[in-house]
C-alpha cells in the first residue's frame, strides 16, 4: 500500500510534465518525479524496526537497514540538484530569447 | 572591513545576523565533512552546506563581497582540483593491486584519522560539489537579461 | 508506520498544490514543502545521511528556482485550454497506476527486504574499510565507481549550465554581426 | 584582525563542543579548521571587539533575558485576549517609532525583540535617522512619541547599556 502512495506521487509529477505549459511548472514536475523515485528506493530497503546504518561503539550488528539503496540515492539527490540547475539555466536562456516561459507561445514565435 | 551601510544587499537586520552566524555555519559544514566516516554526513552534505554559506553571504551583502572572498577563477580551480584529487586517489589504488583500492592504513575504529582513503575521498568530493554548486549559482546570478532587440 | 503514511499523504497534497496553483511563487513554496516532507520521511526510514543532504539540497533548489522566476513577468500562469491533452494524460496515468498496482503485488512486503548483497556490506564493511558509517563505506570504497560516475555527471551538468549562461561568446557574435552589417 | 582572533576563539570552543570529549587529533584538526574559518569569514564577525571586555555589559545581558521573557508573556496574554474576545477588538496598522540606538547590533536586537513579541512586527529599518516601522495588531498611539513610549522604551533602556 505504501508503495502505491509513492506511485501516486510519481504520477502527479508525470501529469505536471505532460499537461502544463509553463516551463517552471515542468521543472517542478521533474523535481516531484525525482523525489518519488528516491523515496521508493529507500522504502524498498527498509527493515521493520531497523537501526540506521551507522555503527556505534560496543553495539552488535543486527537489524540494520540496507545501506545500498541509501548510497545510490545519496548520489542521485546531488545529481537531481545539478539537473534542476541545468534546466533552470536553459529556461532562463529561453526567456531571454523569446520573452516568455510559455511553450505554446514559444512554438508560435518560432513558426 | 565590511561596510554595513552599503546600499547593496538586504537591510541592516539581515546583514548583522549574517555577520554573526556565517562563521559558525562554515564551521558546521567542515565538521559534517570531516566526520563523514563516523557520523552521518560526508562530502556531499558538507560541500552543499559550505556552498550555501557563501551563497548566504552573496544574498545578504550583494555579489561583490562574496566574489571578493571566493571568486570565479578560484572556484573553477577548486572544482577541477576536486575531480583530479578523486581520480588520483583512484589510481593510487594500484599500489594495492586494483583501481580504487583502500591502500592506506585503516587505523583504529571510531577515530578521526581512520578508514584509509575514505577521508581523502570525502575531501575531494567536497571540493568538487561545493565549488561546483557555488560556481553554478554565481553563473545564474551574474547572468542578466540583455533584452530583445 | 502510521507517521510514514501521514507524511506521504501530506507530500501528495503538497504536490497537488504545487502542480495546480496558478501563482508560480506559491507553487515553488509548495515544492519546498514536498521536499521537507521527504526529509522527514528519510528520518523515519532511518537514513540520517540522506536527510541532511536532502534538507540542504532542497534549500538550494528553492533559491535557484526563485532566482529563475523573480523579476520576470511570469507571476501567474495561464490555464491550459487544451482539454484533449489533459484527458489523454489522465487516461495514461490511470493505466500506469493499474499496471503498477499489479506489479507491486510481486514485490516483497514492506519492511522485509530480500536483497542479499547488503548482508556482506553490513557484516564486513566495518572490518574492511574501518568506517563506522556504512553508507560512506559503500559510496567511497565498495562502490566508488558509482561516485566517479556521479562526479562526471555533476561536472558535465555544471559545464553545461556555464556554457548555456556564458556571456562573452554572445557579445562577440553580436559585435561581429554588427561589423558585418556595417561592412556591407 | 581582532575580529578574526575573536572568531578563532569562538570557533575553537564550538568545535570542541562538537567533538566532546577532546583528544589530541581533534584538537589539532580543530585549530586548523578554526584558522580556516577565521581567515575566510573573520573580517565580518564583529565590528567593535573592544566592547567584549566590559563585564558590566554581560551583567545587563543577563538582566535582559528575564525582562524580555516577562514582556513576551504580557504580550501573549494581550493577544490571547484579543483572539478569544467575541468582538475581536483589533485595529491593525503600521506605526513609525524612533530609537536612540545607533549600532548595528543594537538595532538588530531591538528589531528582533519587537518581532518576537506577539502583536508587534518590525517591517523596515531606517538606520540613518533611527526610525523603525512596526506593524501593530492594535494601534493605541498613532504619533511617533506615543508609539515609541509603548513599544520601544521597555527594551531600549537595557539594550543601550549592553550595546552602546
Amino acid at each position: 500500500m505504501i508503495y502505491f502512495l509513492c506511485f501516486i506521487l510519481f504520477s502527479i509529477g508525470l501529469y505536471s510534465i505532460l499537461t502544463k505549459r509553463n516551463l517552471i511548472k515542468i521543472i517542478i514536475g521533474i523535481s516531484i518525479v525525482d523525489y518519488a523515485i528516491n523515496l521508493f528506493f529507500i522504502l524498498v530497503g527498509y527493515r521493520m524496526n531497523g537501526r540506521s546504518p551507522i555503527l556505534e561503539k560496543g553495539e552488535e550488528i543486527e537489524r540494520i537497514v540496507d545501506p545500498l539503496p541509501q548510497a545510490v540515492v545519496l548520489t542521485s539527490i546531488v545529481i537531481g540538484l545539478a539537473v534542476t540547475a541545468l534546466l533552470v539555466a536553459i529556461a532562463i536562456r529561453i526567456y531571454e530569447k523569446y520573452g516568455t516561459f510559455d511553450i505554446n507561445e514559444i512554438k508560435e514565435l518560432k513558426g | 572591513m565590511i561596510n554595513n551601510r552599503d546600499s547593496q544587499g538586504m537591510s541592516v537586520i539581515v546583514k548583522t545576523i549574517t555577520r554573526l552566524t556565517i562563521g559558525l555555519i562554515l564551521l558546521y559544514g567542515v565538521y559534517i565533512l570531516l566526520h563523514g566516516h563516523i557520523t552521518p554526513g560526508g562530502g556531499f552534505a558538507g560541500g552543499v552546506i559550505i556552498a550555501l554559506s557563501f551563497i548566504h553571504i552573496m544574498l545578504a551583502f550583494g555579489k561583490n563581497v562574496a566574489l571578493e572572498k571566493l571568486n570565479q577563477t578560484w572556484s573553477k580551480i577548486f572544482e577541477s582540483t576536486g575531480a583530479l584529487l578523486f581520480i588520483t586517489i583512484a589510481f593510487l589504488g594500484f599500489f594495492g593491486g586494483v583501481f580504487f583500492n583502500n591502500f592506506l592504513d585503516k587505523g583504529e575504529h571510531f577515530e578521526l584519522f581512520s578508514a584509509g582513503t575514505i577521508l581523502l575521498s570525502n575531501i575531494a568530493i567536497f571540493l568538487k560539489v561545493g565549488a561546483g554548486l557555488f560556481l553554478l549559482f554565481v553563473a545564474l546570478v551574474l547572468f542578466k537579461i540583455g533584452g530583445r532587440k | 508506520m502510521l507517521e510514514l503514511y501521514i507524511v506521504l499523504i501530506l507530500m501528495i497534497i503538497g504536490a497537488i498544490i504545487a502542480v495546480e496553483t496558478k501563482s508560480i511563487l506559491s507553487s515553488i513554496v509548495a515544492l519546498g514543502k514536498v521536499g521537507l516532507g521527504l526529509t522527514i520521511a528519510f528520518l523515519i526510514l532511518k537514513a540520517p545521511d540522506l536527510a541532511i543532504v536532502q534538507l540542504v539540497v532542497e534549500i538550494l533548489t528553492l533559491i535557484i528556482l526563485i532566482r529563475a522566476t523573480l523579476g520576470r513577468d511570469v507571476k501567474y500562469t495561464k490555464e491550459n485550454q487544451n482539454w484533449g491533452v489533459k484527458f489523454l494524460s489522465i487516461i495514461l496515468i490511470i493505466i500506469f497506476l493499474i499496471f503498477s498496482y499489479n506489479v507491486l503485488q510481486s514485490l516483497p512486503e514492506f519492511g522485509n527486504p530480500i536483497l542479499k548483497v547488503a548482508d556482506y556490506y553490513i557484516e564486513n564493511g566495518m572490518k574492511e574499510t574501518g568506517a563506522a558509517n556504512l553508507v560512506t563505506s559503500v559510496i567511497l570504497d565498495f562502490r566508488a565507481f558509482d561516485t566517479l560516475g556521479e562526479a562526471t555527471v555533476l561536472f558535465t551538468a555544471i559545464l553545461g549550465a556555464l556554457a548555456v549562461l556564458r556571456k562573452n561568446g554572445i557579445k562577440d557574435k553580436d559585435t561581429k554581426e554588427n561589423k558585418g552589417v556595417q561592412g556591407d | 584582525m581582532r575580529s578574526k582572533i575573536v572568531l578563532f576563539i569562538v570557533a575553537l570552543v564550538v568545535w570542541l563542543g562538537f567533538t566532546w570529549p577532546p583528544d589530541l587529533s581533534h584538537l589539532l584538526v580543530g585549530i586548523l579548521v578554526a584558522i580556516f574559518v577565521a581567515y575566510m569569514t573573520g573580517d565580518m564577525f564583529i565590528t567593535r571587539p573592544h566592547h567584549l571586555i566590559h563585564p558590566l555589559r554581560y551583567f545587563w545581558l543577563f538582566v535582559y533575558i528575564p525582562v524580555f521573557i516577562w514582556e513576551c508573556f504580557k504580550a501573549n496574554l494581550d493577544v490571547v485576549y484579543r483572539v478569544i474576545h467575541p468582538d475581536v477588538p483589533i485595529n491593525p496598522g503600521i506605526v513609525k517609532v524612533k530609537t536612540k540606538l545607533k549600532s548595528d547590533t543594537g538595532i538588530t536586537f531591538l528589531a528582533n525583540s519587537i518581532t518576537l513579541t506577539p502583536g508587534t512586527l518590525s517591517v523596515d529599518v531606517d538606520q540613518d535617522n533611527g526610525y523603525l516601522y512596526i506593524h501593530w495588531i492594535h494601534v493605541f498611539n498613532e504619533d511617533v512619541e506615543g508609539a515609541t513610549k509603548d513599544i520601544v522604551r521597555r527594551f531600549e533602556y537595557i539594550l543601550e547599556r549592553i550595546f552602546e
